[in-house]
């Protein structure tokens, strides 16, 4: 797949929840195929203290329309510029970056597990499942009520479990201790999310044997594998998660979980 | 067209714009943005005899204008680069340059013979200025005496062009300048990057697992500036400058203090055709201005 | 409130936050925007024994995320200050502290002496460092032997609080704040402005009339965190951080670093009330995280 | 007269011609007292390549609605930042800052000179003029009809003479080649524009003896008289052209001009 440097255009900026939002933007070229997992590398102009590219998950694509979404949380000075985009600005992107996830087998169960603005990739992952015939589950992960993002597009594709720290909404507790997640033999499990997260999924996959991909978010500065900056230790040594990954199946990571 | 072509030693250069060490991976990564070819050269990845996995992550923090980087010359060494990775970017119709790392002399003139076989590699820089390794690196670079030792092992061990890249970190870079020419080396390259620190007040520790990384980007242009200024006045072999060189007026910045050629480094993680746009800018400015070659404004603020 | 008293040698200050010779005038300047008693201490100008006119301008360039000054100690000379000046702000509730620059020995002993006998002033800051003038300056502060040599005489002839001011532009900062620390300094202040270079690519010549200058603000930042991190772990003195601080956050990295105080420069040019949001802000940073005084997150990474 | 730092609010942005805007804002506080040929100090966010505040001449004052007027072209990435300002967005300025031109006595000729956005500072202090009871003229110098900037509120306070150096419309040549410059017995003669100008006017006023002040724009960082890097060689010495100036006497100027 060949990378490209191009000016999209912003067709919408719209509010997801308190401090996210999403960004539809389109190619007056049409866009490249875009594997689920991948990410982009967005300038981010007019702001003084953003001096790189910020990486960002592809959160859906529409061919038909040649549209990409990006799902952000409003982290620092960057995103916050992001977040002020308004339609017919151009937005300019080199993309499509990075592995993907692994797709599925027909007939396997599939549990997506994510939270905060770890849901980025899950979207276009789970359609991208959806469209291999399988049906995914979700299980989401928030603070409480009123963080809880929306997610009816999720809901389209496949059940969605919740959980929330205080029990404000869904179950009370992590995403690890829903009893969907706990009680049932998911074959394969993919993650996105918080590092405590990731870590807690990875933790009760490997234990229970259970195939499990995770979207890392290091820091980048150069997104194309030249930098070196990104790295994941991994059984291979020090791979770059911006081209080795962001994926990464926890079996060749080196975190210190007990599985 | 202005006539972009410059010389390095007895080496010629189709224009003098390269890419700088680490900054422009082994040249492929950017085969799907542009030719690389059409650049003066490519310096590669900061190289070693043994592999070497680097520094522990993290490895970069962002600061103002800039970004500071702690890789610690993570590279698979000379054989992995000999098997895999030279018969692939020997193709290349530019100068492919390796640089050249090392934790003693020997390490460096080792390295710097076993490159010396490969007939598509027509130069080395030889980096005694990297700020991210305990041993070697930055101690050749910021030690008269270690300095001199060392480039003149490798003069006698390497036969083309002999590049010494030197380090910034230095009450006076005239004096490195002076000794690499001495010893001679064909050319020097500067700066490398600054030594600096960022902290993450909220975590209340360093942003680096290292604590201190190198210091790169437009941030430190002036003092890289400065430093190529001072170089080029100093010595008359030719300086290639670099630091923060985003465009094509700020190449010509360092040209018109006295630079021969320029290396883009940062840059071309924000825009990965920043150096083929310098190429380009670099013409169209002499093309608009009258100069019929690059040398015209070579240091012309010192005439 | 968190408590945010500190001291240097044996003189206590209200709070760590000072403003950075030759970017707050005599203070009186900002009586228009806040009672500049609420600081910690203000460093006046740049003074010399005799007046001068400084260097031709142009004298300032902007850089990326920072500036190029050539002032070159403009000043209107010890005489003055003493009739003029010194009346007049001896009235702030805060420390008055001069900067002493001279282009001999003689010359910074004779200024000293002359300001030991001003009653208002419980501190100077000996400037080896100004990168902006052609004698003295930064000749002192970058020759081991020089330093010393000014720092034991000052020593002699000055009594009070003395604060030495560091240049970075030398291989290895940590030997300069011992020679301070071994001559008697109170205290050592860092860091002046690196010497830098800025082309007007349009006209092909030297943005500034002196050719090079000091670099200063934001960009130089994490140069100044890690030279001001060595100094800390080299010397057991109190150390004065300084470069690119334009708010409370950059202020606590250099306290997390080991500084004792600080000093806000650049940024008075661009908020005028910099240095007062930096006294508040590290209270309320302080006061959030539950810390009871300053001296809590001094030097809170080396620990 | 106190400086104050405020955040004014933009409520217009008007193109006057190619490359030059007029931005007016006012202050929800009042206005302080403005002197003619006092500036102020922009601070202009969102650009990277913007470090230090702008000065920009007070180009008219309007103290019933406390607005004021910034005559601004583009001449780099801050002022072109500027010209982006919507209607309604905050602009944090320094003011009011510098001396200021030393307004007529009674009865006496006065033209004030300008070209380019050295109109700027000319508004406000025909106005003043004006407001003092003598009748103001105008001499504008402009490389050519396109070139020449809407000026019709200095019609409003006096005669106008335009020059264009292609004479494209008015005279044929620079400001000082105006037959109503050069054979009038002017007192006064106030002046801001490009240096050449500048030097050209003071030249024929120092031959003609006719008091001149000009109105510099030097290189500035502070704009407060801290950092001495905008300083004007005079026979008293350097002085800072933020504090001391921006108007200075042409006699006091060490101009290399022949009088
Ligand atoms: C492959 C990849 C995909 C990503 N996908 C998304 C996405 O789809 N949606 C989204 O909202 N975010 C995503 N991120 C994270 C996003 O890149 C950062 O939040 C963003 O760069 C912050 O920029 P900023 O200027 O707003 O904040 P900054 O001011 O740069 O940073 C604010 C804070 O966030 C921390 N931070 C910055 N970048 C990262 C990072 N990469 N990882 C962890 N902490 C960081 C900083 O240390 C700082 O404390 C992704 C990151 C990677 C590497
Ligand atoms: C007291 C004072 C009053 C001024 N009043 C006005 C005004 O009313 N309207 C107006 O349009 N401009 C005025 N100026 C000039 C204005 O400040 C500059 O044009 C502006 O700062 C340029 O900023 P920039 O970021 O757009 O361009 P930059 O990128 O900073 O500069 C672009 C080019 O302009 C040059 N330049 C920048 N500042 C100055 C300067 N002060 N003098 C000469 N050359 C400069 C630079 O060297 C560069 O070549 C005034 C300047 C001063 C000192
Ligand atoms: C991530 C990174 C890795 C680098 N690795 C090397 C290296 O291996 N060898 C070397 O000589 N310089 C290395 N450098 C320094 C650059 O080659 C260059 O000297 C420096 O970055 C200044 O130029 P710039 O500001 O244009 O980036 C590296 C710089 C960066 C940012
Ligand atoms: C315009 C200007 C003038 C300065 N004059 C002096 C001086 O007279 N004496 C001195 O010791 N430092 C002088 N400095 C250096 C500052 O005090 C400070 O060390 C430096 O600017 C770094 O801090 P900053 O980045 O916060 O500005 C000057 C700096 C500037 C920008
Ligand atoms: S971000 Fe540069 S190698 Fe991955
Ligand atoms: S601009 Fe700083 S003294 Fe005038």
């Amino acid at each position: 797949m060949k990378k490209r440097i191009e000016d999209l255009t912003v067709t919408q900026n719209r509010r997801l929840g308190e401090g996210f939002f999403v960004i539809n933007a389109s190619s007056s070229q049409g866009l490249p195929d875009i594997l689920p997992g991948q990410f982009v590398q967005v300038l981010v102009t007019d702001s003084p203290a953003t001096f790189l590219r910020r990486p960002l998950s592809v959160h859906d694509v529409d061919m038909s329309t040649g549209t990409i979404s990006l799902l952000v949380q409003i982290a620092g000075a960057g995103t916050e510029r992001l977040s002020r985009l308004n339609p017919g600005e151009k937005i300019n992107i080199i993309y499509p970056l990075g592995n993907s996830f692994t797709l599925p087998l027909k007939g396997e169960r599939v549990l997506l597990v994510g939270g905060g603005c770890g849901m980025a990739p899950l979207l276009y992952l789970g359609r991208k499942i959806r469209e291999a015939g399988i049906e995914p589950a979700f299980a989401l992960g928030f603070r409480n009520r009123s963080r809880i993002l929306d997610h009816d597009e999720l809901t389209k594709l496949g059940e969605v479990f919740l959980a929330t720290e205080d029990g404000s909404e869904g179950y009370r507790g992590f995403v690890t201790d829903l009893p969907q997640f706990r009680d049932k033999d998911w074959d394969r499990v993919y993650c996105c999310g918080p590092e405590p997260m990731m870590k807690a999924v990875a933790a009760a996959c490997l234990r229970r044997g259970i195939f499990c991909e995770v979207s890392l978010e290091n820091l980048m500065a150069c997104g194309i594998g030249v930098c070196l900056c990104c790295i994941v230790p991994t059984t291979s040594g020090n791979l770059c998660s911006c081209t080795d990954g962001p994926v990464f199946n926890i079996r060749d990571l080196k975190w210190q979980i007990s599985g | 067209m202005a006539d972009l072509r410059i010389k390095i030693g007895t080496l010629e250069f189709r224009n003098p714009v390269m890419t700088a060490s680490g900054t422009f991976g082994y040249g492929s990564e950017f085969d799907d943005f542009f030719d690389v070819s059409a650049l003066g050269g490519i310096i590669v990845k900061g190289t070693t005899l043994e592999s070497r996995e680097g520094n522990p992550y993290p490895r970069m923090a962002e600061t103002p204008a800039g970004m500071l980087n702690s890789v610690g010359l993570q590279n698979k060494g000379i054989d992995y680069f000999e098997k895999n990775i030279y018969p692939r970017i020997r193709q290349y119709d530019t100068h492919i340059i390796v640089n050249v790392n090392g934790n003693t002399v020997e390490d460096y003139t080792e390295l710097s013979r076993r490159l010396n076989a490969l007939d598509a590699i027509p130069a080395i820089e030889l980096n005694i200025s990297c700020p991210n390794v305990k041993k070697g690196g930055m101690i050749f670079g910021t030690n008269p005496a270690a300095a001199r030792e060392v480039i003149a092992a490798v003069r006698q061990a390497y036969s083309r062009t002999l590049i010494v890249k030197l380090s910034p970190n230095v009450t006076d870079i005239t004096e490195f300048a002076r000794i690499s020419e001495g010893e001679g080396a064909d050319s020097v390259s500067l700066i490398n990057t600054l030594v600096g620190m960022a902290i993450d007040v909220r975590a209340m520790k360093p942003r680096l697992a290292a604590i201190t990384g190198g210091l790169s980007g437009p941030a430190i242009r002036p003092v890289a500036l400065r430093m190529v200024w001072q170089a080029a006045k100093a010595v008359s072999i030719p300086v290639i400058g670099m630091g923060g060189i985003m465009n094509a007026d700020d190449a010509l910045e360092f040209i018109m203090a006295g630079a021969t050629a320029v290396q883009v480094g940062t840059a071309s993680f924000i825009e990965p055709l920043a150096a083929l746009d310098v190429v380009k800018g670099i013409d169209s400015s002499l093309d608009s201005r009258g100069f019929a070659s690059v040398s015209d404004v070579t240091g012309i603020i010192n005439r």
